[in-house]
């Protein structure tokens, strides 16, 4: 992990704690200090991962209200291999712990944290939502691998033959399993390559958050997604 | 259609919207003949939907102005996909123009539409935080669920969003659905035939004991409008107020109790057991009226 | 008196054989008493190669640990079986075949393993016997396919070996009577070993050993049907069902087929047929199961007596708090008994109804589709003319003056009808020129085509189109239009000479709802007396209990 | 999926020409029918699609017979067909026609 910090912060420029699966500290993007809050391991998210990320972020936008400073950014390393799949989990009530987190996370957007995501491994379905998919803007290292199901798992429930899915996969990419693909349809903003100098990204990313959530309108210019701007357009104006 | 015997779990998201609202107040926003349909289920030879399995449009109950969305459950359960997604964002957003007294979400979705998955993803990220934007601007949304497909996936975290979830019994809300755990996990883990188990984890008496549900209401839609009609009587009087860092702060303590009082917990007898009830076996069967008073709900 | 000579008749050859597997397993038992560790020792010391074994598999109650146990037996020991039971449900009947331990089967019904068992047929590695009748099965128990040994399922033992079936007696008595008597070894399973039973359903005189299984043993919830699935075309077609036929002959004793189409039927006397006035008049006396859907018409008064084939799981509190209703023992559970029921249901009803899979145009009805070797269980008793009752009733004798005519000696005839939607999903037809039964046979090699229901006994067709009263057609051609007029939009269907049938409607032989005065719009699911079978647990009184599956709250 | 249209004449008119309905679901075993007001006054022009394909001799008796039982000239009716029998095809139409009389769903 800690070849990703420097890549990502410099070296010596993070203080972040590992703990199992959740990592949290801070460290310097750019000239400002970070919030860092992040799972690792292919996490499966869990109520009480859900806690943590949570309780990081509540205790950043405390910390911030209290000592009057301008809030800092907060940056999300999201590797998730989906929320955890258990009896016990769904008992307490996961996706009620999911909705705290994203509830967290609009807090400190309307506080003024600028929110970035970086996906650093997997980014899978529930364990996304919660908190990947609830920043301002969304960035992907190469090696990211981000989906709901793939096609083999989508073949057997939908009866559809995994072939066809293959094909159809390479025309349109609404189902596929890819980075890429959440590119075109702008839900992640940038795709980070392998040479690129990750820390200036980081730095450049930073300064292009908005608080507007604008990935319908990105995925219709990216011409992933054609539908989802005009018909909430439709619906909202109508 | 008379919304006393009409069931919401059998009712179609077209007649729950007519049994619910006010009667002829129902204006449907992108109605059926504007054929908005799903190309991507088209482009894998799927049925489509002319509404794309959900309704949106606008309404008033017992007077009070909503915007109302209905999704249809018996159409690829319930799911979202990307013009399904939109309409209900769209419909977020147009609660901020509009300026109802709530937004109400019928929520009847396993969560994703895995023909076009991505899309639907994005669609569902994309809600929740419109939901919260809405809710942000004192406009309360609620989620009112009590359908076959209950609230799972992705619409189980924006239920959560919402201000109010009303459920019935027969509603269920969760993440994860039982037989997606038992396949992965296996029987043992989550036997999804059990559906007595089931409701214990996911239902609606187990999620207002708990007080992940706001309200418990009967299975008719009758039932559903009179707590709806009451709850909007309520926020035209009292709007409603962000959570803010202490509110959150204050879930934050006590979602943490949660998971250290129940660490172990894997049925949901326990919580009705700590929530008073003595005799476990009848509390499937009970009235929820009487439900509701052991709870030490007023009526 | 002389010596015996060498060519005196022997008359208890098999006794002795009996005698030595007894003491054979005594070994292993403590009393009758044999422990669940040793009961795959004890099966390969009392089975011989070559016996006739039955492994009771009913329609529900099934003796899974034994047979369980019987696939662990050592194949060299355990061979060359002969299966005669009424039905092959579980996998390990079908396991027993595929290690070589059973060479031939005499069976009734194979659901679950059809598909298994045609392929086995194909591949030469199974002889069929005869594909049975419950009774038919039954009868050959007690003429030449005795069992040597019965592996049998049964709720409870006492010390002794008494038994207790509980509500699920099924095929119990009629295995047991059989094997006890003629030299056979009854070897039973048990839930609960106890001091004391609440009744004895089968003395421990015809036990041999008994064994406490770690499980108890499964019973499939067969006949639950959950009224949420019920369609308005099943509606509209129950309403037929009691307007054109159950009102028409003033129908009174009865059983009703598994389905959804029956149970609609159920669901629809306290309201339809209610609102007609048929209370007391219809639907007093049951060949049935205690089907879930019967609870709303029970609970409004129409039905006086129900016997039962076996039980089904969840209803033992309602029937025990109905015995006027039901058939129950002083200690308050059900007995049941297939083979008195299935006898019942043949001499005593005077109307079967249930649904099939394809009709042809001569009336032929079958559930049989190629690739799947499934038999028909009870279905054809129940579905067939009982040429040996010597009652009359009114409904009785109205058929048989319409299916005979007037002029031959007075005679009546049993009313058989099948309800079916005219396709399936997809347009899958349910009429057809030539029954899939062919193909099956063919394939199988079967001497005989599997047809459930024969068109000489078939007197009514009902379907959404209408009700077909093929008891009053004249000649096959008659006949032949007459299932073609409610046949629908299938080919053969729309094969049909309309005038003729026309002809067939000016003469109240074909029906359709507008000549029944049935208003199609009214068939809707409000005329359900339940909705959910939470509503049956409401109209039970809390009595009905549903299996864990079937509940959504 | 197999799509095609059949257009019927049909002299029958409904009396008022209200706003587009809707009836049915799509489900498995189940349609919807959309019924709006179509360009010709004389026939009626039906658009179906299915997932049952090789049908269409069956759809077109379906059709035939609910064009001549229904007054709808001049209409435009459109099926998202999931696997229907031909009685609940019959039904829906039916009770799309019932709905587009009448003032309310």
């Amino acid at each position: 992990m800690n070849i990703l910090f420097d890549r990502l912060f410099g070296t010596g420029q993070h203080h972040i704690a590992i703990d199992g699966d959740f990592l949290g500290g801070t460290a310097t993007v750019g000239d400002r200090e970070a919030v860092i809050i992040g799972t690792c391991n292919k996490a499966a998210i869990n109520c009480s991962t859900s806690l943590k990320v949570a309780g990081a972020i509540l205790a950043a936008v405390r910390e911030d209200e209290a000592t009057f400073r301008p809030p800092r950014p907060i940056v999300f390393l999201v590797d998730t291999q989906g929320q955890e799949l258990s009896r016990h989990e769904e008992l307490l009530g996961l996706n009620g712990y999911f909705a705290h987190v994203a509830e967290c996370c609009e807090l400190a957007r309307c506080q003024g944290h600028s929110l970035i995501t970086v996906i650093h491994g997997e980014a899978v379905s529930g364990g996304f939502l919660a908190f990947g998919l609830m920043a301002d803007r969304v960035c992907a290292l190469p090696d990211a691998q981000v989906r709901v199901m793939d096609l083999r798992a989508m073949a057997k429930v939908t009866k559809i033959p995994y072939d066809k899915l293959l094909v159809l996969a390479e025309e349109s990419p609404v189902f596929a399993p890819g980075a890429e693909n959440y590119w075109r349809m702008g839900a992640i903003h940038e795709l980070w390559r392998k040479n690129d100098d990750w820390r200036r990204c980081l730095i450049a990313a930073l300064t292009q958050t908005e608080q507007e959530d604008g990935r319908a309108r990105l995925g219709l210019e990216r011409g992933g997604r054609e539908l989802a701007a005009p018909i909430a357009a439709l619906v909202a104006t109508a | 259609m008379n919304s006393k015997t009409v069931n919401y779990f059998e009712a179609s998201a077209r007649t729950r919207i007519t049994c619910l609202v006010d009667t002829d107040s129902f204006a449907e926003i992108c109605p059926p003949h504007f054929r908005h349909t799903s190309p991507h289920l088209a482009r894998l030879n799927a049925p489509v939907a002319f509404d794309d399995g959900v309704i949106v449009g606008r309404a008033t109950v017992a007077g009070h102005s909503v915007l109302i969305a209905s999704q249809e459950g018996k159409f690829n359960g319930g799911a979202v996909g990307e013009v399904h997604g939109a309409k209900l964002r769209g419909l977020m957003e147009r609660a901020l123009d509009e300026r109802p007294v709530a937004v109400l979400l019928l929520v009847d979705s396993g969560g994703v539409r895995l023909h076009e998955a991505n899309a639907g993803l994005i669609a569902i990220s994309e809600l929740m935080r419109a939901v919260l934007r809405t809710q942000a601007a004192g406009i309360p949304v609620f989620a009112l669920i009590g359908g076959s497909c209950g609230a799972f996936g992705g619409m189980g975290i924006v239920s959560r969003l919402c201000a109010e979830v009303v459920i019935s019994e027969q509603g269920r809300l969760g993440l994860s659905g039982p037989e997606v755990i038992e396949t992965v996990k296996g029987v043992e883990e989550f036997d999804s035939r059990d559906r007595a188990l089931v409701w214990r984890i996911t239902g609606g008496k187990l999620r207002r004991a708990q007080g992940e549900a706001t309200h418990l209401v009967d299975e008719d839609v009758h039932s559903f409008r009179s707590k709806t009609a009451q709850l909007l009587g309520a926020y035209a009087e009292e709007k409603l107020k962000p959570a803010g860092l202490a509110g959150l702060t204050e879930i934050q303590r006590q979602l943490a109790e949660r998971t250290e009082s129940y660490a172990e917990a894997r049925d949901g007898r326990i919580i009705f057991q700590v929530s008073g009830f003595t005799d476990l076996e009848a509390v499937a069967l009970m009235p929820i009226d009487a439900f509701n008073r052991q709870l030490g709900e007023a009526l | 008196m002389n010596k015996p000579s060498i060519n005196t008749p022997i008359w208890d050859r098999e006794r002795s054989n009996c005698k030595n597997r007894r003491e054979r397993g005594a070994a292993l038992a403590n009393g009758r008493e044999v422990a669940a560790d040793d009961i795959i020792r004890l099966l390969e010391t009392i089975i011989e190669p070559g016996d006739r074994v039955c492994i009771e598999g009913n329609n529900q109650k099934q003796a899974d640990f034994l047979a369980k146990s019987l696939v662990k037996t050592d194949p060299a020991l355990v061979r060359d079986l002969h299966l005669v039971q009424s039905v092959l449900a579980l996998p390990e009947h079908v396991d027993l075949i595929e290690q070589g331990q059973v060479s031939l089967i005499d069976f009734s019904f194979s659901g679950q393993q059809a598909g298994r068992l045609a392929t086995l047929v194909e591949q030469g590695r199974i002889k069929i016997g005869a594909i049975h009748t419950y009774l038919e099965l039954f009868g050959r128990y007690f003429v030449d396919l005795t069992p040597k040994v019965a592996l049998i399922a049964a709720q409870m033992a006492d010390r002794e070996g008494n038994l207790y079936t509980g509500p699920n007696t099924e095929d119990t008595p009629a295995i047991v009577e059989a094997t006890a008597f003629k030299n056979g070894i009854v070897i039973a399973q048990v839930n609960e070993v106890v001091d004391k039973l609440p009744r004895v359903d089968i003395p421990a005189d015809w036990v041999d050993f008994f064994v406490k299984a770690p499980t108890p043993h499964y019973i499939e919830p067969l006949f639950t049907r959950d009224p949420a699935q019920i369609t308005e075309i099943q509606i509209l077609m129950a309403m037929i069902a009691i307007k054109g036929l159950y009102a028409e002959y003033g129908i009174t004793s009865l059983n009703h087929g598994i389905g959804f189409d029956t149970a609609a039927i159920e669901l629809l006397l306290p309201t339809y047929a209610a609102e007609l006035g048929l209370k007391g008049k219809i639907c007093t006396h049951w060949a049935l199961n205690p089907h879930p859907t019967l609870i709303p018409a029970i609970e409004a008064g129409f039905v006086q007596s129900v016997h039962s084939f076996g039980s089904e799981v969840g209803m033992e509190n309602y029937i025990a708090a109905r015995p006027d209703i039901f058939f129950v023992g002083q200690d308050g559970s059900m007995r049941s008994n297939r083979a008195f029921s299935q006898a019942a249901g043949h001499y005593a009803c005077d109307l079967f109804i249930g649904s099939t899979l394809q009709i042809d145009m001569g009336g032929n009805s079958s559930t049989a589709t190629k690739g799947r070797i499934s038999g028909f269980g009870g279905a054809p008793n129940m579905g067939s003319d009982a040429r040996g009752r010597r009652h009359a009733s009114p409904a009785w004798l109205r058929a048989g003056r319409e299916g005979r005519g007037s002029n031959s000696m007075p005679r009546g005839q049993k009313l058989v009808a099948q309800i079916v939607e005219t396709s399936r999903e997809h347009m899958q037809p349910a009429f057809v020129e030539r029954l899939d039964a062919w193909d099956l046979a063919e394939s199988a090699g079967m001497e005989l085509p599997p047809v459930m229901i024969y068109g000489e006994d078939l007197t009514h067709i009902i379907t959404e189109e209408g009700i077909a009263h093929l008891v009053r057609c004249q000649n096959p051609e008659e006949r032949e239009q007459a299932i073609r007029g409610v046949a629908g939009y299938t080919q053969a269907g729309l094969a049909r000479d309309k005038r003729m049938v026309e002809n067939l409607r000016d003469r109240g032989i074909v029906q359709y709802p507008q000549d029944l005065g049935i208003d199609k719009r009214m068939a809707t699911r409000d005329l359900l007396a339940a909705r959910s079978i939470r509503d049956l647990v409401r109209a039970s009184g809390g009595l009905y209990n549903p299996p864990n599956h079937f509940r959504n709250w | 999926m197999e799509q095609f249209v059949m257009i019927f004449t049909s002299t029958g008119r409904l009396t008022t020409s209200p706003t587009p309905r809707v009836c049915g679901v799509v489900s498995s075993g189940n349609l919807e029918v959309l019924v709006e007001s179509g360009d010709a006054e004389n026939s009626c022009r039906i658009d179906v699609s299915t997932p049952a394909e090789g049908f269409r001799d069956i759809w077109k008796a379906v059709l035939n017979d609910f064009v001549e039982r229904q007054p709808v000239g001049g209409l435009h009716v459109t099926i998202n067909d999931a696997g229907a029998t031909p009685a609940v095809v019959s039904l829906r139409l039916d009770q799309a026609i019932d709905a587009f009389r009448s003032e309310r769903p």
